[in-house]
């Protein structure tokens, strides 16, 4: 058996941005009409959270499914479904033929691909933008932009948007990584270019130390990554992980949804998020929002996206990076706007204007978050297996998105979120309260779960008096 | 004990909705399990051993699926003594002939040899040609021409010779 | 095995009001302290929802199951839990002196009822109260006031409240109801005083017809009843049920929350519930909120209750009952306002302040709740079994109160309700498309339900238009 | 056994849904199992009719679990032979004697019988004598005095005779 899949494959790797990526003023032609079909490219419970959506638009849906999905919940929710590929997700849902191939067969006029995968893969939408079906979500190009590290850095440091200051990009030697930090201010981090994960990193808080840190760093990343790049940024001892909610059309009109806190983070994974954040006043939102607009138009940016700044002490932000789709942790948001983000997400994608102004953006109450994977709660180690009992809480102020039931299999091959708990007080007591008794009234069985770290969090002092940073959960023993 | 003796154990097992039996005579051991038996889906609802109780039972067990069934490899699958399917190795849409109005590549009850077209699925506007893997006759075509297929969805079976 | 139970049951049996009833000031006394242990004297949905509420509060509490109900999550859940009996209600959930003592052995200081069950009968408040358990809920005098169906009309009237025109009691002849019929004017309906479901009942809209449909209903009440006693009432031809939530602190301080639509019933049993009615305005609430304040605070009124209107077509609304405890739909009031009306009744029980005022209460978009049972579709027939699978829908603006879970049984010795499904949109329209993707995402295997019924309601013309009476379903093919 | 017989068995198993099968004939060892067997929690996975399978499955066999035990009748029941538990009919405060500092109205031991006085129950301030509906010896008592009990909680264990 032989076929030229692998050409094509070839063919769509390459990145012929010249061919297909739209100017950035074609998408804010004339309204588009309302799409008849939606192929979700995605699983779990975002897909579930997508169909929903579609369902009450009146638009149809199509589910992709790899084959250790065939008995997920939003293969038997979607109108249609398409089997794409094996378990592995390299095969099915970040194999971008398959998904182009569903998406002709069964005639949908527009992908929504939700977060993970290919949600933020700029050449998956410009194949998709070829081929004329609709990506749900901003431009290729400004996909691109803010997909790459030193270019997103140029273009906010253009735009007047704060970065964090440091080298643009990797340092020579340690006499240049001196005469940097003269100009930023001790304390400064040293990173390996190519890193990640701790490796060839090196908080540097006197002149003396600079030169040795320097090398040591070098050699780590050299014998780490092969590559021996090291830049310099400043260090932020305490930084506070907040970031801004936007929803653009494409008429130009952009607006923030308040903030969310994503503090309580494990190795750059985010646990639990709030909104609003305990530490961010009316003023800061304002500012910090009108920054993040100002971000977004750099790019021309169409849908929802976030940007994420990082917050010192003394109330200065810093862009980190933008999210060009949505988010896990798009339901505080809704909690406590009332907007139905990824409704909005796909009108605007027709084309339709946003239809709501910055003054209409009320942030009422308090959400909180907890992302309940599958888990050891201690050693985070993965526990994937099947679920064996299952129950949510019900009750006021309490959103559950899941795509988890009793008797299903939490696979290997994907990640571990198992179900998104959410829920909403009139005031943080009541939504710290409120998510207590919701951990305690959850069953999952037979499988691990965060549930525990998470019952830790909210009966820490200092999580319940909102004064924590994204070192938090290093602290907690 | 001997085969008549034993359809009479299996007669009262089954009867007894038993799902688990184990005798020992000497040293006298008996063991009996029920539960509920799931058979292609349909469930047996089985009431409990019959061994008297003291106390009302705490909490009722919980059953689990099985985990599903392993699924087959895509590329073909025994069906039968000697048939082989063969499965779709893409999304796309399925052609019985190189166009319009021409023959088909393989007919049912021809004969297929190794690295024959079988069909063509077309994919993001290629032509990929389907070749056999194995040789025999042609003995099922389950899709229709022009039909967009799935992943690992069968196309045909093959009786290996 | 002898007990004096049988003796203490006839104490209990004997309605001593002398004895135990509270004036009605006394409950207007000092603030109380917040209870440490609440005894939940319900099961189902509701006892969950009790515990949340308790727990969010941080008060432990005390679950009471009977043998049938062993597994069930409210005793997983509460702190203490104790079996009063076996299966049958009469025997366990409904049997005072189990409940009692129950309360006196785990040290119990407070009683939540919930609904059904004992929550309306007087005579177990005043236990209670005599044994110094506070009974979650308002006086047993108002209980009693309020119960007594004469007592209510008569106690209404004296207080201002509008009552449905009709004969203050049985009428002895046909001639005097002829009399009364001249009075308040044709149509109007003849119910056998000691009646239910439909016999002996009799609608008249001409007075040649009145002397042989008294005699008709006389006759048919005889047989079905053993009493021929009839009584007289006005008939709307098209009523609406619409109840207006109230939550009263014992200082005397009464808001309404808004109403509910109740008008899609079967059998005088609620299915689907709304708020805010499609039919009030704005002024049409305020009117009706006074009258339920006035009808409550005739009777001092204390925690949350309900009075239930008919609303006849020229916007005329009669006072029909009022419910002294918390209701199935709470839910979509809570939706619309943001409160939590188990919290706050629990609060107010203790004798503290309610803490807001009529105009603290806003009510923003719009609820629905549809009572997911455990029954046949077409036939209503109660579908007792075990639940196979078992999955609700999450997403923004949805809320599921359920004790269910796979593999969980639905007894035959209770009521049959195995879910309420509740949304909220931005408006009518969004939660009604919101509702019906919730129904269909909705998984609920080995038992029937209603959701086929409720998808055919959410798709009436008449339904969506907002059109639609105490009579809907009885023209719903 | 010969081969028809065996074959003969084979049929038996298939017809009868019989999963597992073990026969040992000196000493005279028997096991059967049947479908998905389901105790304790703890699922055996039973693969349906050994029939090759051309496709993947399209779906698992949902499990449930068996109703709750038949609960034991409140007033007494079987604990071992001869033994009856005594159980609460009641909600109530559990005392062994008729006042504090008194004799228990029964120790271990003792011979009871049948409307003799077992226990006071105190419910709702009245104090309810507990009789035995039986005669026999007292082999346990499984509630300290002075402790809550719930409906159906055991209180005694009496050797009938």
């Amino acid at each position: 058996m032989v076929s030229r899949l692998d050409s094509v494959s070839a063919f769509l790797r390459s990145e012929r941005v010249d061919v297909v990526s739209p100017a950035p003023t074609e998408s804010s032609g004339r309204p588009r009409e309302m799409f008849q079909k939606v192929l979700i490219a995605n699983r779990g419970e975002i897909a579930l959270r997508i169909i929903s959506a579609c369902q009450e638009m009146g638009i149809r849906t199509v589910a992709v499914y790899s084959e250790a999905d065939r008995d997920s919940l939003h293969v038997r929710f979607a109108d249609e479904e398409v089997c794409i590929g094996p378990a592995k997700s390299a095969e099915s849902y970040l194999h971008i033929p398959a998904l182009i191939s569903a998406a002709e067969i069964t005639g949908a006029d527009a992908v929504h691909p939700g977060y993970g995968f290919l949600a933020e893969n700029a050449h998956f939408a410009e194949v998709l933008n070829a081929c004329k079906v609709r990506f749900i979500g901003p431009s290729p190009r400004a996909i691109r932009l803010m997909g790459d590290k030193a270019l997103a850095r140029t273009t906010m440091t253009e735009a007047g948007v704060p970065v964090l200051p440091g080298s643009d990009g990797a340092v020579e030697d340690a006499e240049r990584a001196e005469d940097i930090t003269k100009a930023i201010g001790f304390p400064v981090i040293l990173k390996a270019a190519a890193g990640g994960g701790g490796k060839g990193m090196r908080v540097v808080d006197r002149i003396e130390d600079l030169a040795s840190s320097f090398v040591a760093a070098q050699t780590e990343a050299e014998a780490a990554f092969g590559s021996s790049e090291i830049y310099v940024e400043k260090y932020l001892p305490k930084p506070r992980h907040i970031e801004i909610q936007l929803m653009a059309d494409a008429l130009g009109n952009t607006v923030y949804l308040g903030e969310r806190e994503c503090s309580i983070q494990r190795r750059h994974q985010k646990l639990l998020e709030e909104a609003p954040s305990p530490t961010v006043d009316d003023a800061l939102r304002k500012k910090m929002g009108e920054v993040a607009v100002k971000a977004a138009r750099a790019v021309d940016y169409e849908g929802a996206g976030t940007v994420e700044f990082l917050l010192d002490e003394n109330g200065k932000f810093y862009f980190m990076e933008m999210n060009t789709r949505i988010q896990v942790e798009h339901p505080v948001t809704e909690m406590v706007t009332g907007m139905d983000l990824v409704k909005d997400q796909i009108r605007v994608a027709t084309g339709e204007p946003l239809g709501y102004a910055q003054e209409d953006i009320v942030i009422r109450g308090a959400s909180i978050e907890c992302r309940i994977n599958a888990e050891d709660p201690v050693s985070f180690l993965p526990s994937p297996g099947t679920i064996r009992s299952f129950h949510i809480p019900g009750g006021p102020g309490v959103r559950v998105d899941t795509a988890a039931h009793a008797e299903c299999v939490v696979h290997p091959y994907y990640d571990s979120l198992i179900a998104k708990l959410v829920v909403h007080g009139r005031d943080r007591a009541e939504a710290i309260a409120r998510m207590r008794r919701c951990l305690r009234l959850t069953v999952i069985e037979g499988v691990k779960t965060t549930i525990p770290l998470h019952l830790r969090i909210l009966d820490d002092p200092e999580f319940r008096a909102g004064r924590y940073d994204t070192r938090f959960l290093e602290r907690l023993d | 004990m001997n085969l008549s003796e034993l359809k009479e154990l299996f007669d009262l097992i089954t009867e007894r909705n038993i799902t688990e039996f184990e005798l020992e005579r000497d040293g006298v051991k008996v063991k009996v399990k029920k539960g509920v038996v799931t058979v292609n889906g349909a469930e047996t609802l089985v009431e409990n051993a019959p061994v008297a109780r003291a106390e009302p039972e705490a909490s009722a067990a919980v059953a689990g699926v099985p985990e599903p069934a392993p699924l087959a490899a895509p590329a073909s699958a025994t069906l039968d003594e000697g048939l082989t399917v063969v499965k779709s190795p893409m999304v796309g849409t399925f052609y019985r002939q190189s166009a319009p109005g021409a023959e088909p590549f393989a007919a049912i009850g021809d004969r297929i040899k190794k690295g024959q077209v079988l069909c063509i699925i077309e994919a993001m506007k290629l032509m990929n040609e389907i070749e056999s893997e194995l040789q025999g006759e042609l003995v099922e075509v389950f899709v229709e021409d022009g039909q967009p297929v799935g992943f690992g969805e069968r196309l045909f079976a093959i009786r290996e010779s």
